[in-house]
């Protein structure tokens, strides 16, 4: 891990630890990101990264430590935070009976975003869902459902990125199209955590972060 | 703030949409309701004296178990596709959006009922003076069984088979709602005053409204973490 | 003070203290019961109307008295517990859930033993009776609540915001005798201006009431401290006190 | 013929497993019927001789509920996690598999029932003959609800949100049962013969448990093609 | 796609066809496959595999063909299809609230074959799930769900694996094992139909149809 930068660090997570029933998953993990710099949290099967990326999120608290945002612990500007963070989780959040361009338009409102039909249409069709923005998507099929998840990357602002395997039920070029997102948000001065058992080849720098 | 509005309407359209996007759902609290009263008939009695009797008690008990039986659906369906996890990562204050929940929930389960509740009495055979205070106890009662409800199903989400659980602990807190309210409609039958148990159910949904969605809300956080 | 009641909270120095304090609550408690019972059984006359049934009375009002201070008592530690997030607040929540199940059953269950002579039957669906039934199932359901969450810090901030939703209900059943008028006892006791009941039958009572007190503050520590030891099993002090 | 055994043993005893897993869920239907019963006195009137009046009907209506509750769970979940399919890729016949989990669910929420009736009957001071039969009506007709009710669920399972869909397909079903037992109930407390009522129940049971599981197994199929 | 040889052929499908609302998925899909061969069903997210695998494995119906196995269709001999097939869809069939042991007793039991507690905990620990065969199902990670659903493949003696995305979630030791079990189930002349957006690397030879 890189040395601690409090001046540039946007994310600093601080002496975090994770109790899971009897186990402890991890203790004491610390680390700061830098805008534009992505982090990939490895680890095998059951290593503790989803949950180090719900604690991150804000969605549970550890049992020590705290995670800091811009110089603030997340417990307490949680709003804020929120605004600024984007997570997607191993569950896309769609709701089967909606249609994408449906869903799109509720959350962007609920990010406090204005939700305009052409802008999302024209995410899906960067998807690839060209087509589909109105068929309900309990039709999708399993790498569709991700893409539609996929596509509030485009439609958001948001400078921190959480990603739980975001790469699950791709096909190659739907790979491709999420790389060069990481790397377009990098270049921007973004910051993301991801997890991924594939390889996660983007140009820029990618830190990494095991957990064992 | 007008983003705050946004959301709130947003949310409230959703919930509306997705329980009208099949065409039947619209109907089925309502028939719901409609089978349940007319079961005593069947399963009682149907001697007039009897059901006009017992017809207040009836009529809350199925508003109240058809409240039951809808609530799984306010949060149980967000958990299950991930949906709700986003709610609570919404920059907008949380115990905001769970009113709009609860609002839509009350439209689809509630409301119907308030305005089913005529028919019903007329069908049991109720006085006139006793079915206009049973709407009215109606109206002010099931905003306040949805909001109950809310927090019963905000701390059971997250487990597994919940519908027994939440039974247990949605039921105790509904029967003051339940008793106030019959007491008010049996006193109008007996042509006395109704006044005090309205005003107490009205003064019960006043606290409800302030002090549930902030409940549901930790209740809420608590079970996804 | 602060400091003190902070240091009290660290669940090192909670179980040592409480591990003090146990022995001289069930001296207490024996003491006051002993005391309660000569004088409830012994001294005090038999009643003009009821004969010798009312000194039912001497379990049924402590105990019924126990189930809503329980319950109160519940909703304060929850309080606490969620707006400070101390630990100790609901360890003492979670272990008197049963306890105050166990009063409430006994209130229940006394209530009806003396509803026999009394009324002529075990049971009638009177307000203040049934809602003492509705208490016990609050009770019920804050226990399974609890144990249906695996996670124990989870279930315990659960189970406190149950708990304070239905502090609702204590003043509903606390007042219901006087909103219906009912076959039940109106307040004898708790009308402090003009006490309806003679000292001779008020000490045994308050004696036992006292008495009921000292056991629930008894049995709450024992359970709090096994719980407490549950807890913090990870932790250095625990593994050292048990080697 | 053994491995038909064994499948079937393991699936029943698996689903106990479920219903029991939870420490506290093997009170919850005990406590379930006394609360919906405890609604009756409270939302109706204490009065014993009304009570008495309307008991069996209360009771076979908390009966057909409790049922109606507990049915998602019959393959809901089962469906949402995966395992129905495995189930339906079993090589065993389906409808005997069927028939195990309708045998657990009538054994989780039907039996208590039928064990706790006595101890209602005597809460809603029914007369001793009266409750002898409503036990015997309940030991016969609760587990044709189990078997209605599967049909139900089996054919609604697909379906997001089928709660109230189901209600509005299973509970016009039950109504005979209901009228069936509760006019036993009633018959035997007036002193009347009650044999007919009995014997037609136990008549749509054998019916019901020879054709329900093949009917549960085809809507299994169709619903998850 | 290799020639029709139906004497060797154990598996056939003969001219599927398969309609989802109003799109063709595909029509006239034929092929064998014969013992000891491996057949990747590869496309595009939404090509229709998954549609594809479930008609293969009698769950629906295709609109046009049937599905033949050693000789006969599918529907005819639904309970000796079932009793050489196993599938592993998208979801893993578990009970979230039983322990994997008592999961894949029950699928043994239930799958016709004897159930021995011992065999079954070998093979979890086999799939690296040592020490979990008794945690409730629920509080294990997204891979070592997977993984247990996984270890069926080593249970059973079926002769026909249908799989879908049997690598998603897994790391890289995950992969690996996975990939050990096809070749071994290649070698002892077993038939497997598999989808996976990441490569598949198995040592002997591996058959694909691409569905457009
Ligand atoms: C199952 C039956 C009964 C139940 C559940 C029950 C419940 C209660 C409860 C909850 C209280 C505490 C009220 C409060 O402090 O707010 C209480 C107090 C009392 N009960 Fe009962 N009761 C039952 C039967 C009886 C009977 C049969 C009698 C005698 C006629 C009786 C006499 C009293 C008296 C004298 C008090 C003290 C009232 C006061 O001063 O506050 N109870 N009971
Ligand atoms: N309540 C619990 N009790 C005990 N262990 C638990 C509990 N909940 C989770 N765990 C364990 O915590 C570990 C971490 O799970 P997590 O989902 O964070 O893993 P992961 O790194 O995301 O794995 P994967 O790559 O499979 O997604 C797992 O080994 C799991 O078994
Ligand atoms: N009821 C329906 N109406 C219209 N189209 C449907 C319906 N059901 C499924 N589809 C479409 O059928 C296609 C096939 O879905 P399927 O799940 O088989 O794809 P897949 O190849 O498994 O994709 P993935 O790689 O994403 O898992 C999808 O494009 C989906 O949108
Ligand atoms: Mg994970
Ligand atoms: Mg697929």
């Amino acid at each position: 891990m890189g040395k601690p930068s409090p001046d540039a660090a946007e994310l600093q997570a601080q002496g975090l630890e994770c109790i899971r029933g009897d186990r402890l998953l991890f203790c004491d993990l610390s680390f700061d990101l830098a805008a534009g710099e992505l982090l990939a949290v490895e680890g095998a099967n059951g290593a503790g990264k989803t949950s180090l990326l719900r604690i991150l999120a804000g969605l549970s608290l550890p049992s020590e430590g705290s995670v800091v945002w811009r110089g603030h612990a997340i417990a307490r500007r949680r709003a804020e935070y929120c605004a600024e963070m984007i997570y997607l989780g191993h569950q896309g959040g769609l709701k089967m009976d909606l249609s994408p361009l449906e869903n799109l338009r509720l959350w962007l409102t609920l990010a406090g975003l204005e939700a305009n039909d052409d802008a999302i249409t024209h995410a899906l069709a960067t998807v690839g869902l060209d087509g589909y923005q109105d068929a309900p998507t309990r039709i999708l099929s399993a790498g569709q459902r991700q893409r539609t998840a996929l596509s509030r990357l485009l439609l958001s602002a948001a400078p921190l990125w959480i990603l739980d395997e975001p790469f699950t039920a791709l096909d190659t070029r739907g790979l491709t199209l999420v790389r060069q997102l990481l790397d377009r948000h990098a270049d921007r001065g973004g910051l993301a955590v991801l997890t991924s058992h594939q390889p996660i080849e983007v140009s820029g720098p990618l830190r990494s972060l095991v957990l064992a | 703030m007008d983003s705050l509005v946004a959301a709130f309407l947003a949310l409230l359209r959703r919930d509306l949409m997705l329980a009208f996007r099949h065409r039947g759902e619209l109907a089925n609290p309502l028939i719901f309701f409609l089978m349940i009263v007319t079961l005593y008939p069947l399963g009682v009695s149907p001697d007039v004296n009897l059901l006009r009797q017992i017809a207040p008690g009836v009529i809350w008990i199925a508003a109240l178990l058809a409240a039951l039986f809808s609530l799984e659906n306010l949060f149980r369906t967000d958990f299950d596709d991930g949906s709700l996890e986003q709610l609570l990562l919404s920059p907008q204050p949380l115990p905001i959006l769970v009113i709009a929940k609860v609002l839509a929930h009350w439209l689809v389960s509630g409301l119907p009922m308030v305005l089913l509740a005529p028919l019903l009495g007329l069908l049991l055979s109720m006085p006139a003076t006793a079915v206009k205070v049973l709407v009215a106890s109606l109206a002010i009662g099931t905003p306040l069984l949805s909001l109950i409800g809310a927090v019963g199903v905000a701390l059971t989400v997250g487990l597994r088979r919940g519908g027994l659980l939440l039974t247990l602990l949605i039921l105790p807190l509904y029967i003051p709602v339940l008793i106030f309210a019959t007491s008010a409609v049996s006193a109008a039958a007996a042509g006395l005053p109704v006044a005090g148990q309205l005003y107490l159910l009205a003064a019960l949904l006043a606290l409800g409204v302030t002090l549930a969605p902030f409940a549901v809300a930790a209740a809420l956080r608590i079970s996804l973490s | 003070m602060w400091t003190f009641l902070h240091k009290f909270a660290s669940p090192k120095h909670f179980y040592r203290i409480a591990g003090k304090m146990i022995p001289w609550l069930a001296a207490l408690t024996v003491l006051f019961m002993v005391a309660g019972l000569y004088f409830g059984l012994f001294v005090a006359p038999p009643d003009y109307q009821q004969g010798e049934s009312y000194r039912i009375m001497f379990i049924h009002v402590p105990s019924a008295w126990m189930s809503l201070f329980v319950y109160v008592f519940m909703a304060v530690a929850a309080a606490i517990h969620l707006i400070w997030n101390i630990k100790l607040a609901d360890v003492m929540a979670s272990s008197s859930a049963v306890l105050g199940a166990s009063f409430t059953f006994l209130a229940l269950a006394t209530g009806s033993l003396w509803g026999k002579p009394m009324w002529g039957a075990w049971w009638v669906w009177d307000a203040r009776l049934t809602s003492e039934l509705i208490l016990l199932f609050l009770y019920l359901g804050y226990i399974a609540l609890v144990a249906a969450i695996d996670d124990k810090r989870a279930a315990g901030r659960a189970g406190g915001v149950l708990i304070l939703v239905g502090v609702v209900n204590i003043p509903i059943i606390h007042y219901s005798v006087e909103w219906w008028n009912t076959l039940h006892q109106g307040p004898t006791v708790t009308k402090f201006d003009k006490p309806s009941i003679h000292l001779s039958m008020l000490l045994p009572l308050l004696l036992m009431a006292a008495a009921f007190q000292f056991y629930f503050f008894t049995l709450v520590l024992m359970r709090a401290r096994t719980e407490v030891l549950e807890r913090e099993r990870r932790s250095a002090w625990v593994e050292e006190l048990l080697g």
